[in-house]
């Protein structure tokens, strides 16, 4: 019978000490983003959507070897030989004599990208032709806009085939945090 | 046959003008909110505009005034108006039944509406959350209504499986003892719809009802999971129907009535001029009664810790797995109108109606009174559910038949040695 | 005890038990007949209390992966499609550096270990004195079967059914050997090295 | 309907699919059941529906990519995946990362160590009816998973550990806020107890169900906390000390009855542990703690010299295992010098937790299979690869 | 209550009927918009964003999104995390469970095209396959933050629905107007 009435009276005690914790919280304030008005902006190091810059990339295909989920294409811009193309060095070719190959377009597809940064730390160039922005809301409405596109003088952001009418446009329906991506 | 819709994703939801960018160093951690939140504008203003309802809503209802005594002069005055004109007196009988009949109807209605949206909120903050803010503007104060709408809207699902008739009539035999419960509450001083006699008696009885609605819910699915929510239930609430029942009473022995306005009223004044004489207040067996019937009331309306009957994490969502729509805004609505009933119930069995816990704030109307009560005890209802874990199945049926109801039935007898006690100090024979 | 004298001990009863030429990094690796894989888990775990099986998994040595194991999804040629710029300055698709062929890098020799068998690896340990011991034993590729440590070691119930499942290998003894992770649908063994994927309605 | 069935009270058993949509199996876990009332009879887990052929995918990628894979195993914690995987590839290729490396290394395992004992908690309280545990555990995770997002740029999947060291240093700033958390974290442990772990109802819902001993544990291969609930104090930590947990001083938290509510208070405890560790390697890479030869930890030396981008470990084999939140996560990597693995093995702890399932549910009511599914903490991920 | 909205096009024969059906279109999609309720049926890795966006930091009831245990109360589902082929039947079948008018949102790159997985065995290469997906989030795991983007975006689509075009509850799954593989 002693034990009974401890045993009551300890759980009754421990409820209401469970009580007092929730009550606490209650009057503490609380710590939501409310996010569309208010947003995170995230640390540097994040990875978020891919930016493509054409004008530093010289084509050397080592983002698309580097690519776990193979969703970066490309395609150079003047013929080239081929083991050039697949030279391991990555290393833009030397100025003096031969031409720095250029893109022609490069796409990506963002919707199977994983955001894992193996691109970025692959890319060859002083100033990285391709690196995760600190964008975080792209979202679409159907599978092949998705894949972005960029031809030279396209903006960071690229252009992506609107499904209405198949032209290849720029983005207007992201919201990018940075007006200039960081640029790593 | 279905258009293809295609959004323009154009417009921009984050406005820089209205909006503000949280840069990395300014990220919301407790461990900088929590230090000193007075210094957080937000919270200051969030007190102030707590401050600002609590006080405006006590004036309006000090403006307002009793609302109770008012009723029956207008009966009356319609009535000579009816005897003046030549209209005969059973239209205005019906007429004003019918009124009286439509508030009644509307008391569940505007119950769930406000209640779930409290609950979120309520149930938020405790979570270091927010709840419900961009619906109707104002911290989400719409956001049951739109919940209510879209339910009303959504398609109606019957399953292959289920008994179609039965199916289509649980919501009903759930919802109308739901409504028709609350024809003997007192919500103030003379505010009430049919002042029974067996007030109390009623109300347990019709209150009982809605079971069989959720064990035909249960049943008339053809999941399992509804099926053991069901029986479940069935256990449950038949079992704490006991406990709750024979909690009140040590309340009726000391009041020596069943009808509830009466208890109430029976409230009224001061021991000592400072402590009210509300049944909480008796000692040792107020104070069990009330507990007992809490615990009992929060079982009954399938709350956590007692919500076996719809258990989220094992039988998905109970009885009421298989409804959609309007149906389930049924179950949703009934399940919030007993709770209600329940502080309704507390209020008047146990903190005195409407009488003010002190004589000086007798100024404000008995209904405010009522009401505040109502709403703090439903904050109870809501703190529980959201501190809580569940109970077992066995555990809870240990609970009740071995702890609840020997403590309601010991609690009787103390009631009636209690009982005794005050008769003799009535009677001048303890200390004299 | 370390391996080395439970070793010389159990070999006095088995003596197709023997230190495996190829080494487990870090482990003691022996390697056993495949009938008498059961026997030696058995001795192991009464007499030198190894309680605790780590891992059973097999290795198909049978060569280079089949690329046709994996299927090409069509999402990827969607996306190559859509990037073909405009019709007119369509680019010749060999210029695409796309890895449409697959797996680059790997050299196209045969390893120089490539046999046609299976290779099970058992690691069993015992927990109060630390050793853990690889134990490896080969079994055909045609008709693989080997006894089921089901009951020395209930690990080993889910273990070989995976292994059954990918592998196709039989565990004789085990009492409910079937399809664990993949879908009763699944045709063929996905891990071993020529797994040819047909491709349904989700590819 | 014939005169017994229409007469004769009988009652048959009946079939339940938990799962594999159900609010708390935790993913996609299917569980058929056999109950009898409320009784289960017989319970038969089903995994396989999040199978997505990683072992078969290790051999198509290589070895940087491969790592990509790994988080995707187990996860609610990654961390600890790219670390046995790590240590499993340079084991194969005889690379030695630097010390500061490895500091970083178990900070970050431990740090995913209380974020993911922190997803078992919530996970726990809802599938017990409690829903705001929950959200404070997850409010504090959330201070991890801001620490890593400024360590590394993920949120989730880190790929933080590469092989031959971690992708990066610490930034500045870090190392404070990362005590900041710790110094916060540890009273709110205390909250967890109240608010949970000696509540009665709590308790007395998981204490005594699904109780396994530790014959029972050893047999079935548990691992983790779910194997130290029922006694033996196997931690990979302990036995085969990897990275600098020999240097570190922690305790490793038994249980006693191997009950749902030693598996879950064996967490809450590891918590406290883990917390401990990421204040000792604070203080190590702080430069204040003794190291080795009174080494200091030079910032910036976080990756082995002489890795290639192309990694092509010499043929062999090799397995290395580690303890990560679940328990005993082991790879075993066959490579044959080329750049891709031969064949990848990943033991994956949840795989061996939940295979007991079948043995200990036969008893239980269907509250208790909630409690007990729950108490293993499993992530599907890693069952079904 | 199909019947309502299956004839609530028909006042727009009334005088000022177009004006009516304007003002109900409004008003039933800011009830839709308002309140989305979503199942809670995580997959895989995106399940716990998906759980971190209902947690305090980025609580998701802010926006009425409520999540619900079973398709039969939902209003949208998101597919968060790889869809295994032993999966995909399931998944339809909870699909079909859900009433109308329902709407999926694939989470993550596994959902849209399989992602990392995009060239396993058992993979579904994308949840698009099996059922029809509104919106689809980039992402591996998409942060918290844009699980509610994508609830916004979602959000405009609905409010550009109208009953007048059979945009209302009962007759699309019946009529099979959204087909199933």
């Amino acid at each position: 019978m002693k034990n009974y009435i401890l045993f009551v009276s300890e759980a009754f005690w421990n409820t209401l000490k469970g009580l007092w914790v929730t009550l606490k919280v209650l009057f503490l304030p609380a710590i939501t983003v409310q996010y569309p008005t208010e947003k995170l902006v995230p640390y540097p190091r994040f990875r978020g959507m891919l930016a493509y810059d054409a004008e530093a990339c010289i084509a050397c295909g080592m983002c698309v070897r580097a690519c776990p989920s193979k969703c970066i294409a490309l395609a150079k811009a003047m013929p080239v030989p081929q083991q050039e193309l697949c030279s391991s060095s990555g290393q833009p070719v030397s100025p003096e004599g031969k031409r720095v190959p250029k893109i022609e377009w490069y796409t990506i597809d963002y919707g199977r990208c994983n955001f894992c940064g193996l691109c970025e730390e692959a890319c060859p160039t002083k100033t990285k032709a391709l690196w995760h922005s600190l964008d975080f809301e792209a979202v679409f409405s159907t599978r092949e806009e998705m894949t972005r596109r960029w031809k030279r003088g396209d903006d960071l952001w690229g252009t992506a085939r609107r499904s209405a009418d198949g032209q290849f446009s720029a983005v207007a329906d992201q919201i990018h945090i940075q007006d200039v991506p960081v640029r790593k | 046959m279905e258009e293809t819709i295609q959004p323009k994703f154009s417009e921009p939801v984050f406005n820089r003008s209205h909006g503000r960018l949280l840069m990395p160093e300014n990220r919301y951690w407790p461990t900088r909110m929590w230090k000193n939140p007075w210094s957080l504008p937000t919270y200051r203003r969030g007190a102030a505009v707590l401050a600002g309802l609590l006080s405006g809503a006590a004036g309006a209802a000090w403006l307002l005034g009793e609302i109770g005594p008012r009723v029956a002069p207008l009966y009356s005055m319609a009535e000579q108006y009816a005897l003046s004109y030549g209209i005969p007196l059973f239209l205005v009988q019906t007429a004003w039944t019918v009124i009286k009949a439509a508030v009644l109807l509307a008391v569940p209605l505007v119950n769930a509406l406000f209640a779930v949206w409290w609950e979120r909120k309520i149930s938020a903050h405790m979570q270091s959350r927010m709840g419900p803010m961009y619906v109707g503007r104002w911290h989400g104060a719409l956001q049951t209504i739109a919940d209510g709408i879209k339910l009303f809207l959504k398609e109606d699902l019957v399953p292959e499986s289920a008994d179609k008739i039965v199916h289509l009539l649980a919501p009903v035999a759930v919802i109308i003892p739901a409504i028709l419960v609350f024809a003997p509450i007192p919500f103030g001083r003379e505010l009430v719809y049919a002042d029974l006699d067996i007030g109390t008696v009623y109300v347990f009885a019709v209150g009982g009802v809605s079971v069989m609605g959720i064990i035909m819910a249960g049943w008339a699915s053809g999941n399992k999971f509804s099926l053991l929510g069901g029986l479940r239930s069935a256990a449950q609430l038949v079992s704490y129907e006991l406990p709750r029942t024979f909690s009140v009473i040590p309340v009726i022995m000391l009041a020596g009535t069943l009808n509830l306005s009466a208890i109430a009223g029976l409230q009224a004044g001061y021991w000592g001029g400072v402590l009210p004489r509300w049944f909480i207040f008796y000692p040792v067996v107020g104070q069990v009664a009330f507990v007992v019937f809490l615990i009992a009331s929060v079982a009954e309306t399938n709350r956590i810790p007692f919500d076996i009957p719809e258990a989220e994490s094992e039988l998905v969502a109970g009885f009421n797995t298989e409804y959609s729509g309007m149906k389930f805004a049924l179950f949703f609505l009934s399940e919030f109108a007993y709770v209600l009933l329940s502080c309704l119930l507390m209020a008047a069995f146990f903190f005195g109606g409407g009488e003010p816990p002190l004589p000086f704030l007798g100024f404000l109307p008995s209904w405010a009174w009522f009401l505040g009560k109502t709403l703090v005890l439903m904050f109870c209802f809501l703190w529980f559910r959201w501190t809580f874990p569940r109970f077992r199945v066995d555990r809870l049926m240990d609970f009740n038949w071995k702890f609840l109801l020997p403590v309601s039935l010991l609690n009787i007898a103390a009631a009636g040695v209690l009982i005794w006690f005050l008769d003799c100090w009535a009677a001048g024979l303890l200390g004299g | 005890m370390t391996a080395e004298e439970i070793l010389t001990e159990l070999q006095a009863s088995f003596p197709g038990l023997a230190k495996s030429d190829a080494q487990v990094k870090d482990y003691p690796a022996w390697t056993v007949p495949a009938q008498s894989v059961r026997a030696v888990c058995e001795r192991l775990r009464s007499k030198f209390s190894f309680d605790y099986l780590d891992v059973i998994t097999a290795v198909d040595w049978s060569g280079q992966v089949n690329p046709k194991g994996y299927p090409q999804s069509l999402g990827q040629q969607g996306s190559e499609a859509a990037g073909q710029p405009d019709s007119q300055t369509a680019q010749p698709s060999s210029l695409i550096p796309h890895p449409s062929s697959f797996p680059q890098g790997r050299p196209a020799a045969q390893p120089a270990g490539a046999r046609d068998i299976f290779e099970l690896v058992y690691l069993v340990s015992a927990l109060s004195t630390g050793v853990k011991i690889c134990l490896r034993c080969e079994i055909p590729r045609k008709e693989p079967a080997a006894p089921s440590l089901y009951g020395i070691f209930m690990a080993a119930d889910w273990q070989e059914r995976e292994v059954y499942d990918l592998f196709g290998i039989h565990f004789e003894g085990h009492p409910n050997l079937k399809r664990i992770l993949t879908p009763e649908t699944q045709a063929g063994y996905p891990l071993r090295k020529d797994y040819e994927h047909v491709s349904d309605r989700y590819d | 309907m014939t005169q017994e069935s229409s007469t004769a009270l009988k009652t048959g058993q009946m079939f339940i699919n938990f799962g594999p949509q159900h609010p708390s199996t935790h993913g996609v876990l299917r569980i058929a059941l056999t109950v009898e009332g409320e009784v289960v009879v017989k319970a038969d887990p089903d995994v396989g529906y999040l199978h997505r052929g990683i072992e078969k995918l290790f051999e198509a990628r290589n070895y940087s990519q491969g790592l990509i894979l790994t988080d995707r195993l187990d996860y609610v914690s990654a961390m600890p995946n790219n670390l046995a995987y790590c240590l499993a590839v340079e084991r194969l290729a005889a690379v030695q990362p630097p010390l500061r490396a490895q500091y970083l290394r178990v900070m970050v395992s431990e740090l995913t160590r209380i974020a993911s004992h922190l997803v078992f908690f919530g996970t726990f309280s809802v599938d017990m009816g409690a829903f705001t545990p929950f959200l404070y555990a997850f409010r504090e995770r959330e201070m991890i998973l801001d620490l890593f997002e400024m360590l590394c740029g993920g949120r989730l999947l880190y790929s933080y550990i590469r092989v031959g060291g971690v992708s990066a240093d610490c930034p500045a700033g870090w190392e404070e806020k990362c005590g900041e958390f710790i110094t916060f974290f540890k009273p709110r442990l205390k909250d967890y107890d109240t608010l949970l772990s000696f509540n009665p109802i709590f308790k007395d819902r998981t204490a005594n169900v699904g109780r396994i001993s530790a014959a029972q544990a050893l047999s079935w291969g548990l691992s983790g906390p779910n194997l130290r609930a029922s006694g033996p104090d196997y931690d990979v930590r302990k036995a085969e000390p990897y990275c600098v947990y020999d240097k570190l001083d922690f305790t490793v938290p038994t249980g006693k009855t191997g009950s749902c509510w030693d598996r879950y208070y064996c967490r809450m405890l590891e918590m406290g542990q883990s917390a401990e560790i990421v204040l000792q390697c604070l203080d190590a890479l702080a430069g204040t703690a003794c190291l080795p030869a009174g080494r200091e930890l030079p910032p910036g030396e976080i990756m082995a010299k002489g890795v290639p981008k192309i990694l092509k470990p010499p043929a062999g084999q090799a397995y290395a295992h580690i303890e990560a939140s679940r328990g005993d996560l082991g790879f075993y990597a066959v490579s044959d010098g080329s750049p891709t693995p031969y064949r990848m093995h990943v033991r994956g702890p949840s795989f061996l937790n939940v295979a007991i399932l079948q043995e200990i549910l036969a008893g239980c009511k269907i509250a208790d299979v909630v409690a007990v599914l729950g108490s293993f903490d499993i992530v599907l991920g890693e069952v079904d690869r | 209550m199909g019947i309502i909205l299956d004839n609530l096009p028909k006042i727009e024969r009334l005088p000022g009927g177009g004006i009516a059906l304007t003002t109900a279109d409004f008003l039933i999609n800011w009830s839709r918009n308002s309140s989305m309720w979503p199942l809670t049926f995580g997959l895989a890795c995106c399940a716990i964003e998906m759980m971190a966006a209902y947690a305090s930091r980025f609580d998701f009831e802010r926006m009425g999104v409520f999540p619900r245990p079973t398709p039969r109360q939902a209003d949208v589902m998101f597919v968060a995390g790889t869809v295994a082929k032993k999966m995909a039947p399931p998944i339809i079948r909870i699909y079909k469970q859900m009433p109308e008018p329902k709407f999926v949102i694939a989470m993550g790159g596994c959902a849209n095209c399989g992602g990392p997985f995009y060239d396993s065995y058992s993979v579904v290469k994308g949840v698009d396959r099996i059922i029809p997906v509104d919106v689809y989030i980039p992402g591996c795991p998409p942060r918290p933050e844009a699980l509610m983007y994508a609830v916004i975006k979602l959000q405009q689509k609905i409010r550009l629905m109208k009953v007048k075009n059979g945009h209302g509850a009962t007759p699309l799954q019946s009529a099979g107007a959204r087909k199933l593989v």
